[in-house]
Order: C-alpha cells, then sequence, then structure tokens
C-alpha cells in the first residue's frame, strides 16, 4: 500500500542508506518506472538517479563512493549514446556492460529474498554449541581450520608476543646482517645480554623476528652462547670467547 | 543389555556439535554393513519425525544433527534468554549469495558483481565461519579465492549447494517483482 | 501441532549447555502450573529409561541433562577420535602456522616462538602427516628440522608456500590497517 503513495507523489523521499549500492538503486528505479532492463533510456534513468543524489545534502564518501561512480558511468554511457554514428551501434551497445551488471545483480538480489526465508525457517531449529558437562566430553580447543584461521593464527601469535609494544612500522627495514651485527656490539660493551628483554625492545614486530632469527643465526655460527635456564624464562646471551678475543 | 544399531546411531548423532555426515558415522560403525546403518539412520530420521518429540534429527550443512522441534522456540528462546536469533545483514546476504553462486572466487570479483567495496563483509563472514579462504587465484596478483563452508548451509538449512535456489525459483521471484510495485 | 509439555520440557534439556534445574525450567515455563511441569519431566525421565535409545536423561548436579548411553561408549569414543584425527587445535594450529611461515625451523626455534613446548603437537602434526623431518642442524645437539608437507598445501588448497597469505593480506581483511580512520 505504500508503495502505491510512492507512485502518486513525484517528490517520494529516496533514502541512499536503505539500498545496499548503486545497482540496488538502480533496479529499485527501473522497477519503479516500469522500464525494460534490457532496453534502459538511459537520459531518463540517469536524471532520476541524479535526482536521487542531489536530494541527498551529503554525500558519505566513505559509504557512498560507489554511488558517485556509478553517476558517472551512467553520463558517460549517455554521451556514448548521443555520440553520431554512422550505424546504430556499429560495434556494441554502450550499455550492454551495465544491463549484464544489472540482470546478474538482479538474480544475486532474488537469490537473496529466497536464502532469507529458509534463514528465517531455519532460526526456529536449535542446536547445541556445546556439549553439557559428562558424557564423552572432547578437547574444546579442536576447530575446524582454514587458510585464513592458519595465517591469523600466525600473525596474531606475533602480534601477541612480548606484550602489545610492538607497532607495525612500514618501511623501515632490517636485514639479518645488521642485526648480527648489532648484538655482538652490544654483547662487547656489556658481555651479557637477556635475550627476552632486548627482543621486547624492538621497535617493530618484523624487527623483533629479524632479532630473534639473528640469534638463531649467531647460534648457529658458533659466535654466541645462549642458554635458556628454564623453559618461559629468559635467554642469556654470551658472545663466545673466542670471538671476544677476536674482537678486540 | 547390547544397543541396536539404531541406538548406537543415535547416539553418535547426539554427540555430534556439527552436522555429522554419513561418510564419517559409517567410519564410527566400520564393524557394521554399510548398508545397514543407512538403513538404520533412515530409521532414527523417520521415529523422531512424527511431531511427537520436542527434539528432532535434521538432515542439513550435508550431514545429521539433533535439533529442538520449530515448534518449541518460544520456550527456547526464554531459557536462554534470547530475544532473537541473530540474523545476516542485507550486505552479508549479498556477500554470501554471490560467494555461493559463483565459488570459487576473488574479492575484487564480489565487488565488481555488487557494485560495492566488500572487504568489511568478507571480514565479518570470515570471522562467522560462514566461508573460508581455499587458496589463490592465477591471475595477476594471485589474489586470494573464497568458498561458502558446510556452516553455511546449516544456516539455511540446506544440504549440498545444489539446494540453493535453482534458476527456476529465482525466475519465478523476478516474474513476481514484475508484476508488483517495488519497494526500496 | 502445539507440542506437549513434555515434548517442550525434552527441547529444554536438550538445549541446555548445563544441569537444567527445576528452578529454571519453572521460570521458562511459567505458564504452566508449576506441578504439571514436574509431572511431565518425571514422564520424560521415565520414557528414557528403559534403555530402548541411544540417550538417556539423567540426574546430575542437582539438574536434568542428555547423556549417551554407556553402553554406546565404545563406538562414541571412537567417533571422537575420528573427529579429533581430522580436526586441528589451537596448539596444533599455532605450531603449524609457524612451521609455515618459518620453514625450514627446529624445534626449539618453534618453541621459542610459541613459548610453550611443542614436542606434543610436533607428533600430532607429524602423524597428521602435515610436517615432515627433513634432516638435523648443523648447531649444537643436532636438532632435527621440520617442514610442511605437499599434503599440507592440498590441505588448505596452495600450489605452492608462495601462496600463504601474507601479513598485509590478513591485515587487510582484519581491517587493522586502517588508512584513513573516519572522524567521530
Amino acid at each position: 500500500m505504500g508503495t502505491v503513495l510512492l507512485e502518486d507523489r513525484p517528490q517520494y523521499e529516496v533514502r541512499l542508506e536503505v539500498f545496499e549500492g548503486p545497482l540496488d538503486l538502480l533496479l529499485f528505479l527501473i522497477r519503479k518506472k516500469k522500464i525494460d532492463v534490457h532496453n534502459i533510456p538511459i537520459a531518463v534513468i540517469t536524471r532520476e538517479y541524479l535526482d536521487c543524489l542531489q536530494r541527498k545534502e551529503r554525500i558519505n564518501l566513505d559509504r557512498e563512493a560507489e554511488f558517485l561512480l556509478m553517476a558517472a558511468l551512467l553520463i558517460h554511457i549517455k554521451s556514448q549514446m548521443l555520440l553520431p554514428r554512422e550505424e546504430p551501434f556499429p560495434e556494441e551497445d554502450p550499455r550492454r556492460f551495465l544491463v549484464d551488471q544489472l540482470l546478474e545483480y538482479q538474480k544475486i538480489k532474488a537469490a537473496c529474498a529466497i536464502l532469507k526465508e529458509k534463514e528465517e525457517e531455519q532460526s526456529l531449529f536449535w542446536t547445541r554449541e556445546g556439549l553439557p558437562p559428562l558424557a564423552e566430553a572432547g578437547d574444546v580447543d579442536l576447530a575446524e581450520v582454514s587458510l585464513f584461521d592458519l595465517a591469523e593464527t600466525f600473525f596474531s601469535l606475533m602480534k601477541r608476543k612480548e606484550g602489545e609494544n610492538f607497532r607495525l612500522v612500514k618501511g623501515k627495514s632490517v636485514s639479518i646482517e645488521n642485526k648480527m651485527k648489532e648484538i655482538v656490539r652490544l654483547l662487547e660493551e656489556e658481555s651479557v645480554l637477556d635475550f627476552l628483554e632486548y627482543f621486547s625492545r624492538q621497535e617493530t614486530l618484523e624487527e623483533a623476528i629479524v632479532s630473534f632469527f639473528s640469534l638463531l643465526e649467531l647460534i648457529k655460527a658458533r659466535m654466541v652462547l645462549a642458554i635458556q635456564e628454564q623453559l618461559f624464562h629468559s635467554i642469556k646471551v654470551w658472545l663466545r670467547k673466542d670471538v671476544a678475543r677476536k674482537g678486540k | 543389555m547390547t544397543p541396536g544399531l539404531k541406538e548406537i546411531i543415535e547416539s553418535l548423532v547426539f554427540i555430534s556439535l556439527e552436522p555429522l555426515t554419513l561418510e564419517k558415522l559409517k567410519e564410527a560403525l566400520a564393524d557394521f554393513p554399510a548398508a545397514e546403518v543407512e538403513e538404520a539412520l533412515t530409521d532414527l530420521v523417520r521415529s523422531y519425525s512424527d511431531g511427537s518429540r520436542g527434539i528432532q534429527v535434521i538432515q542439513t550443512g550435508g550431514g545429521y544433527i539433533f535439533s529442538t522441534r520449530p515448534e518449541c522456540d518460544p520456550w527456547v528462546r526464554r531459557l536462554l534468554k534470547i530475544d532473537r536469533k541473530s540474523k545476516l545483514s542485507g550486505a552479508a546476504m549479498e556477500t554470501l549469495s554471490i560467494i555461493a553462486y559463483h565459488q570459487p572466487i576473488t574479492s575484487s570479483e564480489i565487488q565488481a558483481l555488487r557494485g560495492v567495496d566488500s572487504s568489511y563483509t568478507l571480514k565479518t563472514l570470515l570471522e562467522k565461519r560462514m566461508i573460508r579462504i581455499v587458496g589463490r587465484k592465477n591471475s595477476p596478483g594471485r589474489p586470494l579465492i573464497y568458498r561458502t563452508t558446510d556452516r553455511f548451509l546449516a544456516h539455511f538449512g540446506l544440504n549440498s549447494l545444489e539446494d540453493l535456489p535453482t534458476e527456476e525459483e529465482i525466475a519465478r521471484i523476478l516474474g513476481e517483482e514484475k508484476t508488483s510495485e517495488p519497494e526500496p
């Protein structure tokens, strides 16, 4: 009933917020004007579309940039259609791309409507999210994993590592070689290094990881001696005697 | 008393928090003939379907799972103190349908079909485990590709992707829309 | 068909994540006389107690819950084991992700990155053939070095290790790299 009212009042308000995007708005206008999607009068629909945008006081570029983009596309198609041609549309109808897009979007919207109903029906079926105690409760830890989980796990682990004092700083890259030199220099000055402390002092996550691998390299090259006294406890690093002597 | 096959299956479906696939069921019941397992399963589903029970075995998301009967929903919600089960947003529905019909698909392909940037929605859907990243496309930039999950199927009560609305169903909806007035 | 009181109670006991107390049950069923609720509950418990079912209602921890029948335990255990085999624990995920991004890597390097001993997890991942031992490192103690397998790649739909999502991609998906923060 409300829709009949819309037809009667030419100055009805279209709120951009109710549309999922420019295609949604276009489809609405096409249906309102009872236009055949396959043969869109571009001039008419462009005017309607621009009216909708103009009625809005302020365009929120964050959310509504795509609406402007579509306006530009419509104007472009309109100008293409106006170009004098030897034959009507010798190559391709300039509307072709937009029409295909609209047809596919229309199908998706229809599928959404059906799925929405199914979701509604399904919401009445309650399944359990966990097993009550007793029984053979399995590991609660278990989860089905995807590639996304794998990558996310790794990067959040890296970030969690040694607190939140890591910042993702771009543009500063550190090489393992330089880090190794830095560690050796520090060891020459202070003779012993608390590695976890040094690790968490690193400015960026990348630096921290690089410093960790630099230490591994140093250990591998038998230049330093690293001892972790107990699990979870700090790693103490010493310069090996022969290396220390060489340095002097 | 030794339990029969149907009772054993009942207990197995019961402890499954995700729909139990026939495959897994057969694996767990490898000491029984596969045909008998299937038969007993059908039997079990039927015995719960006469509407005389508060719970039932439903086939969804590629397997079998216990759920409450829909008619019990008001009391279940009262017990769990939930007003309404959370539903997906319009943007999430659109993105999900696009992925469902066009999978495997990249983020920019989704954007082209929707006409809107969908990265935030993709994130939400990944978090809800409705979609997953399955690899990369062999095209410039090697973008990540997405697919829907079994959880997506179960959310809509679908058993497989073949249960998605068909071309005919979609055409019917579009036909209805043409004859009625639009609603924003 | 409207469900009877006994069926409603059945659905509530089923959906409850902890033993459902009579008190809570009566609260959710405030529209029924308390005496009738108690009667229907007794009725429900009795209907499950004849041993002809794979699941039963038991009284424990001050309330009622469903559980599988003890006679079904061997199969329940087997299914849970199969389930566990096909899934990765949080610890396994962490370890696998470290190996994936840092291979070749030794057990102590993994331990340093995770902050916990990972030998058990490594064993599990080896059993699942997600990782393999490729040799020993030329460093004190000559520790074993690990790499991911082709099975790992296949499992995650990757053609090669270069296909792993990069930190930037994940950050972008998670929306952590905000380029323009909208002003409130």
